[in-house]
C-alpha cells in the first residue's frame, strides 16, 4: 500500500480543526467587506432632488420624472438597479454631503421582472413658478440654496419666500393683502422668466 | 545607440522632402506630419532601421480631413514618434504598410471598415468584424454617423 | 493524407470568451490556422467619444473585465498627457498598488486556466483558491472584486481606508507559502516538463517582426517593460526585477509569470510600506485641446491609448490598442507545425484576452493559405529538428 | 409541478454564454466552480454543450454577431430551459446602450427568467439569484 505523504498527513489534520474552506453561503448569510460598493440608495431625509447624479451617472442608471398635473407636484426620482454599475459617481457628486445618495452594501439583488422590480423611486416635492407653472427645483433645493448663501439669500425673492414659508412667517392672507397693491406678482415664487417680465413692468 | 537629437535630425535631413511639420511636443512625444505618398518610406525605414516598435495607427476624422497617426516607440531613448498623414475626406486612400512588417495587417483592416480609408496594396480586404447585416458605406466612426437600424432600442428597453 | 479542419468554439467549453478558431490539420499536425473573433464587438471606441473625460473611464474599465485597472491607468495617462500635469504622489503609489493586484491576480487566473487546459486541475483549483484571497484583497482596497472604479483623469477617486490595510498584509503575506508551493510544483514537475518545454517556440526574430509585447516578448528574450523602459506611477521608486527568459517556449512563459508574480507581490508590499500622504486628486477642471498618449504594461503587454481632446468635455477621438491585438497574430508562428494535443495549451500561452481585443475590430488576417503542402511539411521538419537540439536529443 | 422540471430543480445543469461582456461575469460565473463557493454541492454542473443543459448563463450585451446565435442556440436547447441573465450588460446593457452593435437588450431576444444585476456580480450573487429562482419555481 502506497503509505500517505508526512504533507498530505498535516493538510489532513489541518482540515479537520480548520473545517472545509468553502463558504456556506445560501446557508449561512453571507456579509462583504465594509467598503463593498453595491446598490446606491437615496435618503429622501437628504436628498434634495437636485439632478447632480443624474447628470454624472455614465450608464444612464439614474431618471427623474417630474408630475405637475393633479394635486401637489412631486418629481419622483428613479434608480434603474438593472443598468446601474455601482460604480459610486452619484455619492460623490451629491451636492447634500454626499448623503442624498449612498452606497449601500446590498449586493442580493436578483428579479423576476424589469418592468416592475428594476427600479426604486423616491419623491420630493417641487416648487412651481406661481405665475406660468413652470418647475422651478425642489423645495428642499430651494431651502438648501437659501441656508448655504445665507443673508445672500435675500437678493432672490424666490429664495427668501420659500425659506419664510418654510419657517410659516408669512401665509396665504399676507400673500392676498399684498395683492391688493397691484404689485403682489413681484412677491410670488417665480421662474426665472416670469421674474424677469415682472421686474420689468 | 543613437540619442534623441540624432534619430529626428537623421530623420529630418532624410526625409527632407516628405516632412510637412515636426512637433517636438515634449521629451518623450515628436508628431510629425508627412505626405500621404511618402508613408511607406519613411515608416518603414523607422521600423527596420531605428529599430522601433510599432505600436498602433490610430485614424481620426477631423471633419475637415481624415487623419492616420502611426505610432512607433523607440525604447531605447524613450521617446514615442506619431506620424500623421492627412488624407482627403471625399476619397481618402493611402498606400499599405503591410508588405513592409506584419503588424499593420490588422489595424489598416480595422480603419478600412469602421472609417472606410482605402489601403492600396493590402494582400487582403474585406469586410471585418462588423456583421453582415451591416450596409455598405456607413463607417460608425466616422463623426456623422448616425444610427441606420430602424429596430435599435436606445433606451433600456422595458 | 487529405487535410481536415477542426473547429473550435465560437463558445467553446474550454474557452471563457466567445472566439472561433479554424484549425487546418494533416493528419495530427497542425497545418494552418485561422482566427475568427467579433463577437465581443461593443464599439467602446465610439462610446468613449459620447460620455465626458470623467464618465469614459467607466466605459473603458469595462473593455475587459481582467484589465480594469490596466485600460483606465493608460487612459487616464493620456488624458494628463493632454494637459499635461503630474499626479500626486499618493495617488500614484494608490494606482500603482491597485495594477499589481490585479497583475497577481490575472497571472494566477492564467495559471489556473493553463492547468485546466492540460487536464491538470489540481493547479486550477489551487491556483483559484489562492486567487480568491488577492480579490478580497481588492474588495477590501476599492469596494469591488473586479471593476475598481477607482481611477480618474488627475488622480484616484477614492482613498484608502487605512484600517484595513493590516488586514490587506496579512492576505497578502498569506498567499506566499501557498505561492511558493505552487512553484515547486508547476516548475519542478517532469510530466510538465515534458509537455511544456519546447512547444510553441517564439523566436525573438518572430517577435520583433509581430512587434508583440509583454510576458509572451519576455519569454523570447527580449527585455520590453514599459514599467522599465519609461517609468511612471510608483514603479521608478520601489524596487523590482524585469524577468525575462530565453527560449520562447509554453514552460518559459508560464516560468515568466509565475516569477512575476513574486516580483508583484513585493511591489504591493513596498508600495503599501511606503505610501506617502497628501492629496489623492487634482481635480481637474478643464481639458484643453490637444494630442495625448497613454501606456501602461498591463498583465500581457502593454496597453495603448491615444486621446485627442477638441477643448470640450468629451474626448474627440479615443483610440485603444490592447496587448492582445499584437500578441494574437502570433499564433500563426506557434502553432502551425505542432500536433494537435498542444493546439489548446499553446492558444492559451499568451494569455488571450478577445474583450480588450475586440473593443474595435480585429480578424485574423489571412484567409488564404501562406504556405503550400511541401512547404509546411520542410517548415515543420526544420522545427522538429530544432526542437531536437534544443532539447539534447539526437 | 411536472416530473421533469422537479428532476431538473434536483440538479440543475447550466450552460454559460458570453454575448459580448467584459469578460468580469464569465470569470464570476467561473468562480462558482472552484473552492470556495463550489456549485457542484448542489448539483450544478457547468456543461459544454446546450443540449445537456436546464440552465442558460447568459453574459453580456448581446451584439449583432452573438444575437443570432443566442437564439439559435435558445431553439436547440431541451425545454423546460431556464434563461438567467447576469451582470447588467445583459439586463438593459448598462454602459452600452448607445452602443452602435448593441442594438436590443437580452429580453428582446429570447425570454428571460431571472435577472442577476451587479457588474460584476459577487458569486454569492449569482449563486443566490438561482436559488431564489428555484424557490419561486417550487413555491408555484
Amino acid at each position: 500500500m502506497k503509505l500517505p505523504k508526512a504533507r498530505e498527513l498535516v493538510e489532513a489534520i489541518k482540515a479537520l480543526i480548520v473545517g472545509p474552506y468553502t463558504s456556506k453561503f445560501p446557508y449561512k448569510p453571507h456579509v462583504p467587506y465594509k467598503s463593498f460598493r453595491g446598490q446606491p440608495k437615496y435618503d429622501p431625509d437628504k436628498c434634495v432632488g437636485c439632478l447632480a447624479c443624474e447628470q454624472v451617472c455614465p450608464a444612464e442608471a439614474i431618471g427623474h420624472e417630474d408630475i405637475t398635473d393633479g394635486g401637489e407636484a412631486k418629481r419622483v426620482m428613479y434608480h434603474y438597479t438593472d443598468t446601474c454599475i455601482f460604480c459610486g459617481t452619484c455619492e460623490l457628486a451629491c451636492i447634500a454631503d454626499n448623503e442624498g445618495i449612498k452606497l449601500s452594501n446590498d449586493w442580493e439583488l436578483a428579479f423576476f421582472d424589469r418592468k416592475t422590480e428594476s427600479f426604486e423611486t423616491i419623491d420630493k416635492e417641487l416648487q412651481l413658478c406661481e405665475i406660468c407653472g413652470e418647475v422651478i427645483a425642489c423645495k428642499d433645493h430651494l431651502r438648501w440654496i437659501s441656508e448655504r448663501i445665507g443673508e445672500l439669500s435675500f437678493s432672490s425673492p424666490t429664495l427668501y419666500y420659500s425659506k419664510l414659508k418654510e419657517l410659516g412667517v408669512i401665509d396665504e392672507n399676507i400673500v392676498s393683502a399684498l395683492r391688493d397693491s397691484g404689485r403682489s406678482d413681484r412677491f410670488k415664487i417665480l421662474c426665472a422668466r416670469c421674474r424677469r417680465e415682472t421686474t420689468l413692468t | 545607440m543613437r540619442t534623441r537629437e540624432q534619430v529626428l535630425k537623421d530623420l529630418q535631413t532624410r526625409f527632407k522632402d516628405d516632412i510637412v511639420d515636426l512637433l517636438d511636443k515634449s521629451p518623450k512625444r515628436v508628431y510629425m506630419e508627412i505626405k500621404p505618398e511618402s508613408i511607406v518610406r519613411v515608416g518603414s525605414y523607422i521600423f527596420k532601421d531605428l529599430e522601433a516598435r510599432f505600436n498602433i495607427a490610430s485614424g481620426v476624422d477631423a471633419r475637415s480631413h481624415i487623419e492616420i497617426l502611426y505610432h512607433f516607440s523607440l525604447e531605447y531613448i524613450n521617446l514615442l514618434i506619431s506620424l500623421r498623414v492627412k488624407l482627403d475626406r471625399k476619397k481618402p486612400v493611402i498606400d499599405s504598410l503591410t508588405t513592409e512588417f506584419k503588424a499593420v495587417n490588422w489595424i489598416e483592416r480595422e480603419m478600412s471598415e469602421l472609417l472606410g480609408i482605402e489601403f492600396k496594396g493590402h494582400p487582403e480586404m474585406k469586410r471585418l468584424l462588423l456583421p453582415d447585416e451591416w450596409p455598405e458605406g456607413v463607417y460608425p466612426l466616422r463623426t456623422d454617423y448616425e444610427e441606420w437600424d430602424k429596430n435599435a432600442i436606445r433606451d433600456r428597453g422595458v | 493524407m487529405a487535410k481536415s479542419v477542426i473547429p473550435i468554439g465560437p463558445w467553446h467549453p474550454l474557452q471563457e470568451e466567445p472566439e472561433f478558431f479554424t484549425l487546418t490539420v494533416d493528419g495530427e499536425t497542425v497545418v494552418d490556422m485561422d482566427v475568427s473573433i467579433g463577437y465581443n464587438h461593443r464599439g467602446i471606441e465610439k462610446l468613449s467619444e459620447m460620455k465626458s473625460f470623467d464618465q469614459a473611464t467607466f466605459v473603458i474599465e469595462r473593455i475587459c473585465g481582467i484589465c480594469s485597472t490596466s485600460h483606465p491607468f493608460a487612459y487616464t495617462r493620456a488624458v494628463e498627457d493632454v494637459i499635461p500635469v503630474e499626479v500626486p504622489d499618493r495617488a500614484k503609489y494608490i494606482r500603482t498598488i491597485i495594477a499589481e493586484t490585479e497583475r497577481i491576480h490575472s497571472h494566477l487566473l492564467w495559471l489556473g486556466l493553463a492547468g485546466h487546459f492540460l487536464g491538470y486541475n489540481t493547479i486550477y483549483h489551487w491556483v483559484w483558491k489562492l486567487r480568491e484571497e488577492i480579490l478580497d484583497v481588492c474588495e477590501i482596497l476599492t469596494g469591488n472584486r473586479n471593476n475598481y472604479a477607482i481611477f480618474k483623469p488627475g488622480g484616484v477617486r477614492r482613498d484608502f481606508n487605512m484600517d484595513d490595510i493590516p488586514l490587506v498584509l496579512r492576505k497578502i503575506d498569506g498567499i506566499i507559502p501557498t505561492v511558493d508551493r505552487l512553484k515547486k510544483a508547476i516548475l519542478d514537475d517532469p510530466v510538465l516538463h515534458a509537455r511544456l518545454k519546447g512547444i510553441g517556440i517564439l523566436t525573438k526574430e518572430e517577435v520583433i517582426d509581430y512587434s508583440a509585447l509583454g510576458p509572451t516578448a519576455r519569454a523570447s528574450g527580449v527585455a520590453k517593460d514599459v514599467r522599465k523602459d519609461a517609468p511612471y506611477g510608483a514603479y521608478d521608486r520601489v524596487d523590482w526585477d524585469m524577468i525575462v527568459t530565453e527560449n520562447g517556449d509554453v514552460f518559459d512563459k508560464v516560468v515568466v509569470r509565475v516569477l512575476e508574480t513574486y516580483e508583484s507581490i513585493k511591489i504591493v508590499k513596498t508600495c503599501i510600506a511606503e505610501l506617502p500622504g497628501g492629496e489623492i486628486d487634482l481635480n481637474i477642471k478643464d481639458i484643453p485641446p490637444g494630442e495625448g498618449i497613454g501606456a501602461h504594461e498591463a498583465p500581457r503587454g502593454e496597453t495603448f491609448h491615444y486621446i485627442r481632446s477638441d477643448g470640450t468635455n468629451r474626448p474627440a477621438r479615443h483610440k485603444v490598442r490592447a496587448p492582445t491585438f499584437m500578441n494574437l497574430p502570433t499564433y500563426k508562428a506557434t502553432v502551425i507545425g505542432e500536433t494537435i494535443s498542444y493546439a489548446t495549451i499553446i492558444l492559451a500561452a499568451i494569455d488571450p484576452c478577445y474583450c480588450c481585443t475586440e473593443r474595435m475590430a480585429v480578424r485574423d488576417v489571412e484567409g488564404k493559405r501562406l504556405f503550400g503542402g511541401p512547404d509546411l511539411v520542410k517548415l515543420s521538419q526544420e522545427k522538429t529538428a530544432r526542437m531536437k537540439r534544443e532539447m539534447g536529443m539526437p | 409541478m411536472s416530473f421533469a422540471v422537479n428532476a431538473m430543480l434536483k440538479s440543475p445543469w447550466v450552460f454559460h454564454l458570453s454575448t459580448g461582456s467584459c469578460n468580469n461575469c464569465d470569470i464570476e460565473i467561473l468562480d462558482c466552480l472552484t473552492p470556495r463557493f463550489d456549485i457542484e454541492r448542489f448539483g450544478m454542473l457547468l456543461v459544454g454543450s446546450i443540449k445537456h443543459a436546464d440552465v442558460l448563463l447568459v453574459t453580456g450585451s448581446c451584439n449583432r454577431k452573438s444575437a443570432g446565435r443566442l437564439k439559435t442556440l435558445y431553439e436547440q436547447a431541451p425545454q423546460p430551459c431556464v434563461v438567467v441573465a447576469i451582470g447588467e450588460c445583459s439586463l438593459s446593457r448598462g454602459l452600452f446602450i448607445h452602443s452602435y452593435n448593441c442594438p436590443v437588450p437580452l429580453d428582446k431576444i429570447i425570454p428571460v427568467s431571472v435577472y442577476i444585476p451587479g457588474c460584476p456580480p459577487k458569486p454569492e450573487a449569482i449563486i443566490g439569484g438561482v436559488v431564489k429562482l428555484i424557490q419561486k419555481v417550487k413555491g408555484t
